[in-house]
């Protein structure tokens, strides 16, 4: 089932949802009610535009094309662009099944509850438009409406040092787009005709040159990797993500990991990648350098937290970095580049919103019942929530890279395409699983196995509602994990194309030397 | 009589003028100094119409007189800023008993 | 050589600067407003000299019938009127400013080629203007009526409508502000 | 022919029975405790019947090849996924489904009154899936997939009990450092995808496990497609799992802890099948091992090393399922060094018994602890009268162990001292040797400490049990372990719990008949050294071939095995329990303890009948310092987890890291963003609020402009 308008009704439909519970909708319960229809319905939208990707060899690259000049060809000749190929559509699922997961993990909001609605709507819709956007000015028009509804979710329905928080995401990330706009503009400037089109750039014929561009391409490209790293987020940029999550109420830090990170790893994909395919492999031993910090750094700096939001906002910190291993990849031989690590990478993206999220939806659970999420007053949950417990020990084992869940599959392509190019590297980041196994598992131990307490002695375990999103999350995790080929063989038509971009970029260069 | 000694008055006017607005206590006298610079951009406004404007003068004569229609601009403007001002100081009286201007920093941070 | 003009404009150039010095260094509050009376009645008398003839009559009106009169009011209504003249201790950078504008000023009058309009057509432009507000037919002139009053509902018919609306908030934000906060 | 979908049934019995008991019993019908069980049982005997019918056409020469299936496929990293029914693989499905299916028979009985039923037999359902899934694979990824799994059924299963801290830390060990082995694992599997060029041009599959073996051996042109420094990594990285998995030193920390668990998934899970596959998957890539000497050092080495040290320790456990852990780790070092010496057909064979009489100990211990409440053998002793059955069948079970003719551990463990003492395996024969010293020594040791712990626990007079040790525990002190319980009824076990300890007996005692002797001809229809002919048809490339039967070699394990039950007589069951009333003997505890020991006698000296006494002392005491030493596991848990754990890596490198994350990485940006707040304090200072200043400031501006303009702008209006 599919039709013209379908991308932009699954973006926009958040936004018109938002607009009508602002005009008329009234009543907390008929509100909660309403974004909740919206949520499962952009759900199924975004399932609709999954399944109508076509996959097949002849297939067209960008599918599901919305396209209207925006701002005429004789000015800026920017357009309003939507489309979907391999490696967006799975963001586009994840998406709608996280915003509809969070819009249950609101259920328990109680101020304001109208305006809350209408940010977190505004905020899904928002993340669609990045990862559906093929014109950079829109693709940056959206990449900065998502900022918005964080900072106001973070800032008036937080807990913690909410306001410090909210304020540090924000500057943290502009600082991030104030690069990314000079790198848009002079890109679109480098181009014989000033263009905003994403595609023509993703093309090895209208690529950009180094002779024609505007600025050096190796600086666009770091100013683009500015962006996404702090998005990612790298280290040692990352220091706004612990804060934000152990501040932001549950659905905020569930879209915040869940998908908003992903921005950045989709962004360094599709514009670091996709588009600089000489930059990316002559800087691929610094990529993975930071990736590999990140990933031990933030698992050992983990460790120490006894804030369970703080000690999963680090572990996203090690998790991310996974991607950047990955994209590491590309600096195997002259030609010899495969898809495993790109895969890997643009998988693990898809498989960490997944568990993050569902991490994040469970302790939300624990610490709405609990009042607390300080690790050493936990303890002895399992007996009273075993519903909870296990889908955050679910998430946990999958998180520590369990085969049979989703994370196993991402972490071992990213492994087998990195090791190609950095073996020492990849070693590195392999010892990365161990610290994850000691992190989750003292997570595990100290918050729902041990004694049952006194005070924990009338909690409730999840409600039916309540389960919705740990069950659709869990089975996510499992589905991935067991056949992975529904998400890999997607991802793979898009990845196949830069890989063969790059091989022959590389293979191009060793033929001039 | 020329256009330069005409703009020098107007000139000498407009910095008295300023002289006045910056360094007198008072708010009435402020907006009377300000009342000095309305006069010296009039002024000068009008004797551009008269010396200079016209270049245009054989294809509509209209073009003549744009100045004095900016000074008549200028002399509402200053008529109802005056208005407005007397009306503030007014305030500003019954409120602190006092029209200096120094005194009045309530809108500081 | 000296024309009648010439003299008139240095006697205005005089009465005016010194009557301008006087509003803002006197102490007399009520002084000053009596002496911007007489700089109002200068600017006046130079906008006859540049053949604004209509313009002086307006400027007579307003400044000198109306906001001096306001002034005077506004003085004789705050009580403090004697002593209120007094510098603040803004006193140097002012005057230091003020003299820096003033020589930015005359050597920016004096330095520029202004391109006046040749002297023969001095006459045909003092009588356009002078004849703008009766729109009596000229010689050089078809005769069309080409009076200011025209140019203000023609061609700046949108400032015209902008100034009134202007005008009523102006009247409208007196009164609020006038007006004791009880009644 | 079997049909390959028979062959996935038996992978997939247990599975249909975990989503069956996971998402329907345990939500909806946990009011009928026993379904679970009851359903994984059927499970397993389907399971069963179809390994056995696997078994036997493997036996006949059938042809078990299936074509892969592709998992993943993305241009030369596709995953495939596969049956492999080798010789070894059909043994261990029989071994698997067979000790399974008497353990859950056990488990009916002993945990019959826990209100986690459903969960337990749910993990169970799990491990056993995985493990089959672990022995069936054809893929290395597979394989490490259910390798992982196997590790999560372990680590539930231990945790079982999750409200014990002890129990619940004791999981988190094992996985730790489980997976500590497995990083050596995915390494050595990645290693092999970085191959994958030169597999493929011989038409290999870098992950398909007889493609492996393949391309390490010699080719026709010279050199190998997996060789020299590259093979032995693999190797290594390989064994580096299997010893994590294995509890090798000196990864063997985490199997005595995990002694936490119900006693019967000690039995399948740490005794019989898991803590197996670390020999299992050395066996699997034995053709790889062969061709790397190196590596095959190490093993033996290892495994000598093991089976020795922890023979040692399992001398002073008071816990009974300690001494069995230790026994296990010590046993499964036996067969590490089997493979090490190339003795391919011995390992397996006694990895096979060893299943048998090792579950068989640990379901007894699970039965003695039901009638004493406590696993502590000081509070047992005499319980031979009450439970004449179990006693009967850990005597076999302890005899089996301890390697006496004609009972089944008797023929492997002879197989693999005689392999070490002839030495024709590709280690240097003085490798051999050495391990033939280690391997003798532990046997007395296994001795020993086998019938230390039958006489503890049967002989002399009771002593009071979990009840005693609870009160003893209050009166000094100290917290009694979780897993006592004051209930102590001495009475012989449930049928229900006997009769699979009974079947497990017959099998300790006769499965030897399946090898050995090979002067039998034929015996019931299997033929003389069928084992050995059997497993080694697995070996597609390389050879093994089993050493015959050595008389030097069997005389000497015997008279050692009966010299080590002779000083385990005299030692322990010679003695009188009141002899020992008040005597306070030097017992190896740590310094801290005793001091809290010295006043604690004295007040529990008032009350304390003959009868009841307990076992202050122990007589290996009198060794001082190596008692101690012993008693506390060579120091190594206080070397891992406190020293490396606790201190270097969580206190100083992660504290360190994790301050200067705060401090300096986050203290950068603090920084900036504090200085921008004060440059826009300082800067805040000209906002006076006086208009006339900022009148004069703008003025300012515009004399600035104006002189701007004239000084540079001369032209711009031209």
């Amino acid at each position: 089932m599919t039709f013209p308008g379908l991308l932009t009704l699954t973006v926009f439909l958040p936004a018109l949802a938002a607009l009508a519970i602002l005009v008329f909708v009234r009543g907390d319960r008929m509100v909660r009610g309403f974004a909740l229809a919206v949520g499962l319905a952009d759900l199924l939208l975004s399932v609709a535009v999954f399944l109508a990707l076509d996959r097949g060899e002849g297939a067209a690259r960008f599918q599901l094309v919305d396209r209207i000049t925006w701002i005429s060809a004789e000015t800026l000749n920017a357009s309003y662009f939507l489309g979907v190929d391999g490696l967006s559509a799975p963001m586009v699922l994840l998406t709608g099944l996280l915003g509809f997961c969070a819009i249950i993990a609101s259920w328990s909001i109680r101020e304001r509850v109208r305006e809350y609605f209408i940010w977190l709507l505004l905020l899904q819709k928002a993340v669609m438009g990045v990862f559906t956007s093929l014109d950079f000015l829109l693709f940056f028009l959206f990449w900065e409406l998502e900022l918005l509804p964080m900072y106001m979710l973070i800032a008036n329905w937080g807990t913690g040092r909410k306001t410090y928080s909210a304020m540090k995401f924000l500057i943290f990330t502009i600082l991030g787009s104030a690069f990314m706009l000079v790198a848009i503009v002079a890109v679109a400037a480098s181009q014989a005709a000033v263009s905003f089109d994403m595609t023509l750039l993703l093309e090895p014929g209208s690529m950009l040159n180094g002779a024609s561009a505007a600025l050096p391409l190796s600086l666009l490209f770091w100013l683009f990797f500015a962006a996404f790293a702090v998005k990612l987020p790298t280290w040692p940029v990352h220091t706004w993500l612990p804060d934000a999550h152990t501040d932001a109420p549950t659905a905020a830090s569930v879209m915040l990991a869940g998908v908003m990170l992903k921005m950045g790893g989709y962004g360094l994909l599709r514009v670091n990648v996709g588009m600089f395919p000489g930059e990316v492999t002559a800087f691929a031993w610094l990529l993975i350098l930071l990736g590999v910090i990140s990933v031990l750094y933030g698992a050992v700096v983990t460790i120490r937290q006894t804030d369970l939001k703080r000690l999963i906002a680090y572990s996203s910190v090690s998790h991310m970095g996974l991607v950047l291993v990955g994209i590491g990849s590309v600096g195997a031989a002259a030609g010899q580049v495969t898809g495993a690590g790109l895969n890997g990478a643009a998988l693990q993206l898809f498989t960490h919103g997944t568990i993050t999220g569902l991490l994040f939806v469970g302790v939300g659970l624990i610490y709405e019942k609990a009042h607390t999420r300080y690790i050493p007053d936990l303890g002895g949950l399992a007996a009273r929530m075993p519903v909870a417990a296990a889908a955050l020990a679910i998430a946990g084992f999958a998180s520590l890279g369990l085969p049979g869940l989703s994370g196993f599959v991402s972490e071992i392509l990213v492994f087998f395409g990195a090791f190609r190019a950095f073996p020492i590297m990849t070693i590195l980041s392999v010892l990365g699983i161990i610290l994850a196994a000691g992190y989750i598992l003292w997570m595990l131990e100290r918050s729902l196995f041990g004694p049952q307490r006194e005070r924990f002695a009338d909690l409730t375990d999840a409600s039916p509602l309540e389960a919705v999103p740990l069950a659709l999350l869990v089975a996510s995790i499992i589905l991935v994990g067991i056949y992975p080929a529904f998400l890999t063989e997607v991802f793979d038509t898009a990845i196949t194309r830069m890989v063969d971009v790059i091989n022959v970029q590389a293979t191009g260069l060793a033929g001039v030397r | 009589m020329s256009l330069e000694s005409m703009l020098i008055v107007a000139a000498i006017l407009f910095a008295i003028g300023l002289y006045g607005a910056l360094a007198r206590s008072n708010v009435i006298a402020v907006l009377m100094s300000i009342e000095i610079m309305f006069n010296a951009v009039n002024l000068t406004v009008v004797a551009f119409a008269r010396y200079v404007a016209p270049l245009a003068l054989r294809e509509e004569i209209g073009s003549v007189l744009t100045g004095q229609v900016f000074a008549i601009f200028v002399i509402t403007v200053a008529a109802a800023e005056i208005a407005l001002g007397l009306g503030i100081v007014f305030a500003m009286y019954r409120n602190t008993e006092s029209v200096t201007l120094t005194e009045a920093s309530q809108l500081r941070h | 050589m000296l024309g009648a003009q010439d003299i008139v404009f240095w006697v205005l150039a005089v009465v005016s600067i010194v009557a301008a010095l006087g509003v803002v260094v006197v102490k007399d509050l009520f002084r000053s407003a009596l002496l911007l009376a007489v700089v109002f009645i200068a600017v006046a008398g130079f906008f006859v000299l540049l053949s604004a003839e209509f313009l002086a009559v307006v400027q007579v009106l307003i400044y000198v019938g109306a906001i001096s009169v306001l002034f005077i009011f506004a003085i004789m209504l705050t009580r403090n009127v004697r002593e209120g003249n007094l510098p603040n201790r803004l006193q140097i950078p002012a005057i230091s400013v003020s003299a820096l504008l003033l020589v930015g000023m005359i050597v920016a009058a004096v330095n520029t080629d202004w391109r006046p309009i040749p002297e023969a057509a001095t006459d045909l432009v003092e009588s356009a203007q002078t004849q703008a507000v009766s729109g009596v037919a000229e010689a050089g002139n078809d005769g069309g009526s080409t009076g200011i009053a025209e140019l203000l509902i023609g061609e700046f018919v949108l400032p015209f409508e902008a100034v009134s609306l202007l005008l009523l908030a102006a009247l409208i934000g007196g009164l609020a502000l006038a007006r004791s906060r009880g009644t | 022919m079997v049909a390959e979908s028979l062959a996935w049934a038996i992978f997939l019995m247990p599975l249909l029975s975990f989503l069956l008991i996971s998402l329907v019993i345990r939500p909806f019908l946990n009011r009928i405790p026993q379904l679970s069980g009851y359903l994984l049982i059927a499970a397993l005997v389907v399971a069963l019947v179809l390994s056995v019918l696997v078994l036997v056409r493997s036996n006949e020469g059938a042809d078990l090849a299936f074509p892969a299936h592709t998992w993943l496929d993305l241009g030369d990293a596709a995953i495939q996924i596969g049956l492999l029914l080798d010789p070894v693989t059909c043994i261990m499905v029989v071994v698997v489904t067979g000790v399974s299916l008497l353990v859950q028979i056990y488990s009916l009985g002993y945990m019959k009154d826990d209100p986690g039923i459903s969960r337990y037999f749910a993990y169970m359902s799990l491990f056993t899936a995985s493990m089959l899934g672990l022995v069936l694979s054809a893929n290395i990824v597979q394989l490490y997939a259910f390798w992982e799994l196997v590790g999560l059924s372990s680590y539930l299963l231990i945790g079982f009990w999750h409200d014990r801290p002890s129990a619940a830390a004791a999981a988190k060990k094992a996985f730790i450092i489980t997976r500590i082995g497995d990083v050596g694992f995915l390494l050595a599997i990645i290693y092999l995808f970085y191959h994958g060029p030169q597999f493929a041009a011989q038409g290999l599959n870098p992950l398909h496990i007889p493609d492996i073996w393949q391309a390490a051996q010699p080719l026709a042109t010279g050199g190998a497609v997996l060789g020299g420094t590259a093979l032995t990594l693999v190797c290594l990285g390989i064994f580096a799992g299997a010893a994590g998995k294995s509890g090798q030193f000196p990864l063997h920390s985490w199997l005595p802890d995990a002694m936490e668990g119900p006693t019967p998934v000690s039995a399948l899970i740490h005794a019989a099948t898991m803590v197996a596959a670390g020999v299992f998957l050395v066996a699997r890539f034995f053709p790889l091992f062969q061709e790397a000497r190196d590596a095959m050092m190490v093993v033996a080495l290892v495994g000598g090393f093991t089976a020795f040290a922890a023979a040692t320790l399992g001398l002073v456990m008071d816990d009974i399922k300690r001494v069995m852990a230790y026994s296990t780790i010590s046993q499964l070092g036996y067969m590490m060094a089997a493979l090490g010496l190339g003795a391919f057909g011995p390992a397996l064979f006694h990895l096979f018994t060893h299943a048998f009489f090792k579950a068989l100990l640990f379901l007894g211990a699970g039965s003695v602890n039901h009638a004493a409440g406590t696993f502590n053998m000081r509070y047992m002793g005499g319980l031979r009268r009450q439970m004449p059955w179990t006693y009967a069948l850990l005597l076999v079970g302890g005899l089996s162990l301890v390697g006496i003719v004609p009972l089944a551990g008797f023929w492997s463990k002879d197989e693999i001292i005689t392999a070490a003492w002839l030495g024709e395996g590709p280690v240097d024969p003085r490798v051999a040797l050495a391990v033939f010293v280690l391997l003798v020594a532990a046997a007395l040791l296994t001795a020993f400490y086998t019938f230390r712990m039958i006489f503890l626990t049967f002989h002399g007079d009771f002593r009071g049990g979990g009840a005693r040790e609870l009160q003893d525990a209050e009166a000094e002190g100290i917290p009694a372990p979780t897993a006592v319980t004051d209930e102590v009824h001495l009475a012989e076990s449930p049928r229900v719990m006997v009769a699979p300890m009974l079947v497990l007996a017959i099998a300790a005692a006769l499965a030897g008949y399946l090898a050995n002797p090979q002067w039998v001809k034929e015996l019931l229809g299997i033929p003389g050294h069928w084992f050995s002919y059997y497993v080694e048809s697995a070996l597609t490339y390389g050879h093994a071939e089993t050493a015959p039967f050595n008389w030097p070699v069997a005389v000497i394990s015997t008279v050692v095995a009966l010299a080590g039950i002779g000083l385990a007589w005299l030692v322990y069951a010679q003695r009188r329990p009141s002899a020992d009333t008040g005597e306070v003997l030097e017992t190896a505890r740590s310094p801290e303890t005793d001091e809290t020991q010295g006043s604690a006698d004295e007040t529990a000296h008032g009350h304390e009948h003959a009868a009841l006494a307990p076992l202050r002392s122990e007589p290996l005491a009198k060794a001082g310092p190596v008692h101690t030493l012993l008693y506390r596991k060579y120091f190594i848990d206080e070397l891992y987890e406190g020293l490396v754990v606790k201190h270097v890596f969580y206190r100083y490198f992660a504290g360190l890291t994790d301050w200067l994350d705060r401090n300096l990485v986050d203290g950068i940006v603090d920084l900036s963003a504090w200085l921008t707040r004060q440059i826009g304090r300082l800067v805040a200072q000209l906002q006076t609020g006086q208009v006339q200043f900022y009148g004069a400031v703008i003025v300012m501006g515009a004399v600035l402009i104006l002189v701007g303009y004239l000084a540079f702008g001369a032209g711009i209006g031209e």
